[in-house]
């Protein structure tokens, strides 16, 4: 028989205003099992705190019912409690009656009866738990980060800093990410490669970093400090040992001149040879054949690279390689991309070529970039005098067709540092922003994009575009309305840069689903909790870095790569975990041993054994199901599949699961 | 409590099985977004919908629910990757089968509802109490028995 | 191949160009236009309200009589067109709007937009197709620069109409290849040319014509091809110096395909 | 015009035109679209602000809904759908229903009728200025 | 039938198995029942004819489990019980030698009776090798039935004479099948939901809690059935017209739901004559229809519907109301 103290929480007013507590409290005295019941105005707060853990030695209480805030806020901080007081930190449940009762209900006497109902399927809950002891894992020290740009960058360093054994996994022939893209950074205006550079070179140089580059993760399984990743390593076609990075394949391969291969790098703006490095200072400095364009691959002829490289390396005939790797934690550092523009005709992205996006204006600016760093239209070469920004081309869009619903956070400032990096290149050229609203909250960010109006007198005009136009002469006709002068402008642009919304990168869903690591609508990964656990996904073990978990600029990204560092290397820095003790559990029994559940499991945690059962008196060997508690997740899968009521979760039990039912239903 | 009108409008028992991590936070996102819906609804947490198993749901009619309710993450985004697709075929035929036997559909629902959505939780929740209001007391579930 | 086929007021009228080009041409590749009999304006304007119902009926009436035809329905006119596609729309997907329609008909069974209905450029280029129509032109107009006035009413808006991308749409343009002229791209082909204005502000009217002529001549164009008559009444009465000749699409279609004569 | 009023004709303009204008964040694109533009002396992105105001009869007296083309360009482009073109038709229609506001009056037409005027013109100038 | 007393026989004797199942003749000529056989003169009372439709799978599930090999006597329908057991490794395949026998239909003593036939004292034309008439010896003197009339309902929906599993056949098999599997489903379907919910409630009131179908059932071969353990219980159990005595078959139907191969012993065995079957075909037609036709017990690797799933599956809303539309 449990002895069970009952708890109610004023939060405040958030719950008493609409829950008469004190009525609840008088309700489930005389509930089953209930020997003590008081309310307090913050539970949660040490001095409530305290009221539990005196009430559970006074009382000998064995069973906890916290009537409060969901359990998905403080239901940790309850069997903690409990757990000082010597209790069993599973014999605490919670009735939600603040986000599920006070919050939603106005009728105190309606809300109210609520209340006692859910306190009273909680107790009945009570009623049945058992104690639960946690397990323990081991834990692989190793980490994987998944995306080599600035966020798995730094990542990875500061894990390898700490002493521990990182991999990074990076799609692309190098690591380098969008940041290898830019030509300089705001506020600061620092050159992206001179501070990028020397961190790719810090990676590739440091002994407890592995970088896995033109490779992909093809699958995950295992658990929090136990996860098993297959990495497909594709062929690079070029022997890594062998290859010195000369280059000379590059400049002799026949499609570099007549291929028409665009490259990824320059984002179309200039071709590439079929073996390629995406940029000179690519990491590591090792080609790759692009088996899709390569001629040899595509008509067996041609060969020219093979028969050139000095050092012999070209490899025709490598194979995909996939190599399993344990780690005990996961980084994800996917990044983003800029949407499709193809469903804003209006704007003429596909029609001119002098329509460019942001990061197509970083590479014409860059040095390195297709133009040498001078500011040309690609449709005739010339530097265009009148130049039109448009803002939020995607962003804060309502149509799921078009854009995105949220703001994408970087373009206000890199318009800003487009338009006087500009001006101060070339002074005599006129720059006209339209823009919805400018946003620009963040250290000196206001600042800059004043100085961009101020100093360099960047003509920002609110109001939204509504075409572009292509005219006859070649140039663009802007047609836009400046919402504050009451005025429609028809202004002729030698260029149109667009601020294309960002998106997370495309292949983040199909990683997601591998590492069971929750994404939102918009497909940016889901925090464990949005303000006090923003690095960690609620997958155990599942930590975010960067863009893939929503818009944010480099410094921004760099704090939560550095955050998200130190949680892996405080998981890391553990010999053991506890796991989840809700797991499953065999009735061994009864189990027909049919194999059923082990058909539903989603981590293959259950096995079959012959043991030796002694079923009242009759001794016999029986194949029945083992449940891997270090696997099982607790999700259940299994006890509803289970013919034979066998399977049943712990903490969940379907005698625990009823019983709240039939109270409900009382 | 004075005993007026509006008392004696038939009020539904509807009894949600919620998973923990898309729909009982899409709950309580409806809570902090203060969407109300009746509270007809109580709501029992489980850490997935394909821990449901069909005998809770009887089990509730033959208690005296009206209606059943089971949410859970959008197919796809389980928590466990793959529970909802289970609870999706297994609710799929009972649902049909309580058809079948002559009980009133629409008295058991399943509704994906993410972390996210607490306004479609909530706009949910109301539209089901109304169905159940509209149907009216669970009669044929509870009256279904092997013995007369 | 049959099909139903919803001429619309104008056609009968001041726009019979449009109409017995069209009908011509339609014989010519393999295709028959069945006028519906007893076929009533459909307005013109798509009533916008959400509430509005009798000013759909005679739309729902034609829609109705296509499906118990099994046919699909064609319409030339870019205003019809507009307007039985939104109606479609709207008896397929607004319940409201349904129920409400059906109980005003007495139809055998109630509609719900089951007919299809396309406008004869999409017959050519869906069911037909460029290439066939290529194969059957006898006298291709080779030299002709031409540009394609699409208007509003045959693009916007975009997901109802399904008519082409309505920001840069290529049906005509394709067309006219297909024909054998050369098209010619320019940004205000699917800018309104002032509509209905023109009865109480013919000058409005004329700026929008006029900055139509100027930048499709500007890129070249000889000529404008139309589906619209009231784009091409408007287009007619400019006075601009860019002007150039506007005809029908089904004119230069006859033409091509040398059944002009005949029409 | 009571409180009540207001909030009625807002209620009412969101049922006839079926979008909601407060999903508008005045971004202004509707007004850069808008080919009538300068002939309005409310302009498209402020057709939303009146509404919500209620300021349906200020709209209402203004050239704007008479000069809205019905050219669906500010609908196609509206990134929060909030369609301005349909918002200020159902202010024209409420205002036609309520006051029987003709904007053409029949006795106008004759003297606007020239020979080769096409019926569809008429017909649609018709349904827009008339009840 | 010699041929198979001989071969079990032979069988028994060459020490191929230890043991065999098969049926012994009962107290009346239409009630044979499963029996074990080891020495040669239990086979006098061994009988194989158009009464014996047990379906003998479920016995293996014990028999395998002794001491050397038992060889079963299967029909051909009951070859799918035996592979679904396999599948859940609920028999021990390497310890059974399956001997599929012929079969022609079974027979229901019951449309005897419904015919008007009383007073039986014995019974012919009911041999498995026959063809033609049944005759029946009765204290009124001598009354004839058509084989075909006299048969199972199950009978008429026959899966076919093909045995899915075995090691040795003996015997010709016909294929008895002339009737649509799920008319009787679709005619429910048809009812309002009144006239459904009326149908289901007087059948099922009939119910005398005997277990008769549970216990006959090849799929419900739990160790402890959970109408018998505690798991799903609770401490507000009442006592009266408890939870399992309301739900009881439409909670069985469901357990074997994809599991069952419609063998319809359940209703064979109903001493109250409740169409029990109707429910598990209900199920198999919605698997049918939802996820594609599926038969379980056909193939002993195939994943069963329940727990297999696809991205695009059948959402529970589509699932009702569809017979409105």
């Amino acid at each position: 028989m449990q002895r069970i103290g009952v708890f109610v929480c004023h939060c405040g007013t958030n719950i008493a205003a609409t829950v008469d507590v004190k009525k609840v409290v008088e309700m489930v005295r005389y509930e089953q099992g209930v020997v003590f019941a008081d309310d307090y105005m913050y539970m949660c707060s040490e001095a409530g705190q305290e009221k539990i853990i005196e009430a559970i030695k006074e009382y000998k209480l064995t069973g906890l019912v916290i009537c409060s805030c969901s359990p998905r806020m403080h239901e940790k901080t309850f069997r903690a409690c409990a757990e000082k007081a010597g209790l069993n930190p599973y014999m605490v449940e919670v009735a939600n009656i603040r986000e599920q009762c006070s919050w939603i209900h106005k009728d105190k006497e309606e809300a109210t009866k609520k209340a006692v109902i859910l306190a009273r399927a909680a107790i009945a809950k009570v009623n049945l738990n058992t104690p639960l002891k946690e397990g323990e894992s081991p834990v692989t020290k190793r980490a994987l980060v998944i995306g080599g740009g600035i966020a798995g960058i730094q990542t990875a360093l500061d894990i390898a800093d700490a002493g521990y054994e990182v991999d990074i996994v990076e799609k692309e022939p190098s690591i380098g990410g969008r940041m290898s893209q830019f030509d300089k950074t705001f506020p600061t205006l620092d050159c992206a490669s001179c501070i990028l550079t020397p961190k790719m070179v810090e990676v590739n140089q440091h002994p407890n970093i592995t970088l896995y580059t033109y490779s992909e993760v093809e699958k995950v399984s295992g658990y929090v400090g136990n996860f098993d990743v297959g990495i497909r390593k594709k062929a690079r076609s070029v022997d890594f040992d062998k290859c010195t990075g000369c280059g000379e394949c590059m400049t002799k391969c026949p499609l570099g001149k007549i291929g028409h291969i665009p490259s990824e790098f320059d984002r179309g703006l200039k071709n590439r040879p079929a073996i390629y490095m995406p940029f000179a200072q690519a990491v590591p400095a090792v080609p790759v054949i692009d088996r899709e364009n390569c001629t040899y691959f595509k008509t067996g002829k041609c060969g020219v690279c093979a028969k050139i490289c000095p050092s012999k390396a070209v490899d025709y005939e490598q194979q995909d390689e996939i190599v399993t790797v344990k780690y005990g934690a996961i980084v994800v550092a996917t990044g983003f991309d800029i949407i499709n523009l193809d469903k804003f005709g209006e704007y003429a992205y596909n029609e001119s070529p002098d329509v460019i996006t942001s990061i197509e204006l970083e590479r014409l600016m860059n040095a390195a970039g297709p133009t040498g760093g001078h500011l040309e239209r690609m449709s005739d070469h010339k530097q265009p005098k009148d130049i039109v920004f448009i803002q939020c081309v995607g962003s804060r869009c309502d149509n799921e067709e078009k854009g995105k619903p949220y703001c994408s956070k970087v373009c206000c400032m890199y318009t800003a540092k487009h338009a006087m990096l500009i001006k101060d290149h070339w002074p005599d050229t006129n720059i006209t922003v339209f823009y919805i609203d400018v946003r620009t909250p963040g250290k000196n960010f206001d600042e800059f994009y004043r100085r961009a109006v101020e100093q360099y007198h960047v003509n920002y005009i609110k109001g939204q575009v509504g075409k572009v136009m292509p005219q006859p002469d070649g140039s663009l006709l802007v047609q836009a309305a400046d919402l504050l002068d009451g005025k429609q402008i028809k202004m002729k642009a030698d260029m149109v840069v667009l601020a294309a919304a960002i998106e997370p990168n495309p292949g983040v869903r199909k990683i997601a689903t591998m590492l069971t690591a929750s994404i939102d609508n918009n497909n940016f990964l889901t925090e464990a909790h949005a303000k006090l656990r923003p690095v960690e996904s609620p997958t155990a073990g599942i930590f975010l870095s960067g863009m893939a978990q929503g818009p944010k600029d480099i410094p921004e990204t760099v704090s939560q790569a550095g955050a998200a560092a130190v949680k892996v290397v405080g998981l890391l820095a553990k010999d053991k975990l506890k796991t989840n003790p809700c797991t499953a559990q065999c009735d061994t029994l009864l189990c027909n041993g049919c194999s059923t559940c082990a058909n539903v499991c989603p981590y293959g945690a259950i096995t079959y054994e012959d043991i030796q059962v002694n079923d009242h008196g009759l001794r016999e060997t029986r194949r029945v199901a083992q449940v891997n508690l270090a696997l099982c997740q607790g999700c259940g899968a299994c006890t509803s599949a289970c013919p034979s009521g066998a399977m049943d979760l712990q903490g969940f039990s379907n005698r625990q699961i009823t019983t709240e039912v039939d109270a409900i239903c009382r | 409590m004075p005993m007026n009108e509006e008392n004696t409008e038939f009020r539904p028992l509807i009894v949600a099985f919620c998973c923990n991590w898309c729909s009982y936070a899409g709950a309580d996102l409806a809570g902090s977004s203060r969407l109300s819906y009746p509270a007809d609804v109580k709501i029992i947490r489980v850490p997935c919908s394909g821990r449901v198993n069909p005998m809770f749901i009887l089990r509730a009619f033959e208690r005296g629910a009206d209606g059943v309710i089971i949410c859970g993450c959008h197919p796809g985004d389980c928590h466990y990757s793959t529970g909802n697709y289970y609870a999706r075929r297994r609710m799929a035929l009972l649902f049909s089968m309580l058809e079948y036997i002559g009980v009133e559909n629409g008295r058991t629902r399943v509704e994906w509802c993410s972390a996210a959505e607490g306004a479609k939780f909530s706009k949910t929740m109301n539209e089901f109490c109304e169905k159940i209001k509209s149907l009216g007391e669970n009669v044929r579930l509870g009256d279904l028995r092997c013995k007369n | 191949m049959k099909y139903s086929y919803y001429p619309g007021c104008t056609l009968k009228n001041k726009a019979q160009d449009l109409d017995r080009y069209a009908r011509a041409s339609a014989l010519a590749l393999g295709f028959e236009l069945e006028e519906i009999p007893e076929w009533q304006c459909c307005g013109g304007v798509y009533p916008l309200g959400s509430d509005e119902i009798a000013t759909k009926l005679a739309s729902v009436r034609a829609l109705n009589y296509a499906k118990e035809q099994g046919q699909d329905l064609i319409t030339l006119c870019s205003a019809c067109h507009h307007v039985l596609k939104r109606v479609n729309d709207d008896m397929k997907n607004v319940e409201d709007i349904r129920t409400r329609a059906n109980n005003y008909s007495d139809f055998a069974e109630p509609y719900a937009g089951e007919t299809k209905v396309l406008h004869f450029l999409e017959v050519i280029r869906d069911v037909i197709g460029f290439e066939e129509l290529a194969s059957k032109v006898v006298n291709p107009l080779t030299d002709r620069k031409i540009g394609a006035y699409y208007g509003c009413l045959t693009l916007r808006p975009g997901k109802i109409l399904d008519f082409d991308d309505p920001e840069n749409p290529k049906i005509m343009e394709d067309f006219i290849k297909a024909l054998g002229g050369t098209p010619i791209i320019y940004s205000m082909r699917n800018e309104c040319c002032g509509g209905y204005t023109a009865l109480k502000d013919p000058e409005f009217t004329k700026q929008r014509t006029a900055q139509i002529f100027e930048d499709s001549t500007g890129f070249g164009a000889d000529c404008l091809i139309t589906a619209c008559p009231l784009c091409m009444y408007n287009l007619n009465k400019s006075d601009a110096k860019a002007k150039v000749p506007v005809y029908y699409f089904t004119e230069l279609l006859a033409e091509a395909l040398g059944v002009k004569e005949e029409a | 015009m009571s409180f009540t009023n207001v909030e009625n004709q807002v209620e009412l303009i969101k049922e006839i035109s079926g979008s909601d204008p407060y999903k508008c964040m005045k971004c202004g694109k509707c007004s850069a679209s808008c080919p009538s533009y300068n002939e309005m002396d409310i302009k498209p992105h402020q057709f939303a602000s009146y509404i919500i105001r209620g300021d349906v009869d200020e709209l209402l007296s203004s050239k704007s809904a008479w000069k809205c083309l019905s050219c669906f360009a500010c609908i196609e482009r509206c990134p929060r759908d909030v369609q301005p073109g349909k918002l200020v038709d159902a202010a024209r229609q409420l205002a036609e229903r309520q006051r029987g506001g003709d904007h053409l009056q029949a006795d106008e037409i004759p003297e606007l009728l020239a020979e080769d005027l096409p019926q569809q013109l008429l017909v649609s100038a018709f349904r827009r200025y008339r009840r | 039938m010699q041929e198979l007393i001989n071969r079990l026989k032979e069988l028994l004797a060459d020490g191929t198995v230890v043991r065999a199942i098969g049926w012994k003749k009962g107290d009346m000529p239409y009630n044979p029942e499963p029996a074990y056989f080891e020495k040669p003169e239990d086979f006098d009372d061994f009988v194989y004819d158009g009464f014996c439709g047990a379906n003998l799978s479920k016995m293996m599930i014990e028999a395998t489990k002794l001491e050397g090999k038992t060889a079963v006597c299967l029909k051909p329908c009951d070859t799918y019980s035996f592979n679904q057991l396999i599948r859940e490794h609920r028999v021990n395949r390497d310890n059974a030698y399956i001997i599929g026998v012929g079969c022609r239909g079974k027979l229901d003593i019951e449309k005897a009776r419904k015919a008007g036939i009383k007073g039986i004292k014995s019974i012919s034309g009911v041999d498995i090798e026959g063809s033609g008439d049944v005759v029946f010896d009765t204290i009124y003197g001598q009354k004839t039935m058509d084989y075909k009339d006299l048969m199972l309902d199950r009978c008429h929906v026959c899966k076919g004479k093909e045995h899915v599993i075995f090691d040795e056949v003996i015997g010709e098999s016909q294929e008895t099948g002339d009737a649509d599997r799920f008319e009787e489903v679709r005619a429910i379907e048809k009812m309002t939901p009144e006239e459904r919910f009326e149908f289901f409630r007087s059948e099922l009131s009939k119910c005398i809690r005997c277990n008769a179908c549970r216990n006959v059932c090849p799929a419900c071969s739990c160790r402890k059935c959970v109408f018998d353990n505690t798991k799903f219980d609770s401490q507000q159990k009442a006592n009266v017209d408890s939870f399992e005595e309301k739900m009881f078959h439409i909670i069985r139907a469901f357990h074997v739901a994809g599991r069952c191969t419609d063998c319809g012993e359940c209703s064979r065995v109903c001493p109250q004559g409740i169409p029990l079957h109707l429910f598990n075909r209900k199920f198999i037609k919605d698997i049918d229809d939802f996820y594609g036709e599926f038969q379980a017990g056909k193939d002993p690797e195939a994943q069963s519907p329940l727990t297999d799933f696809t991205f695009g599956d059948l959402e529970p809303k589509d699932a009702v109301g569809r017979g409105d539309k």
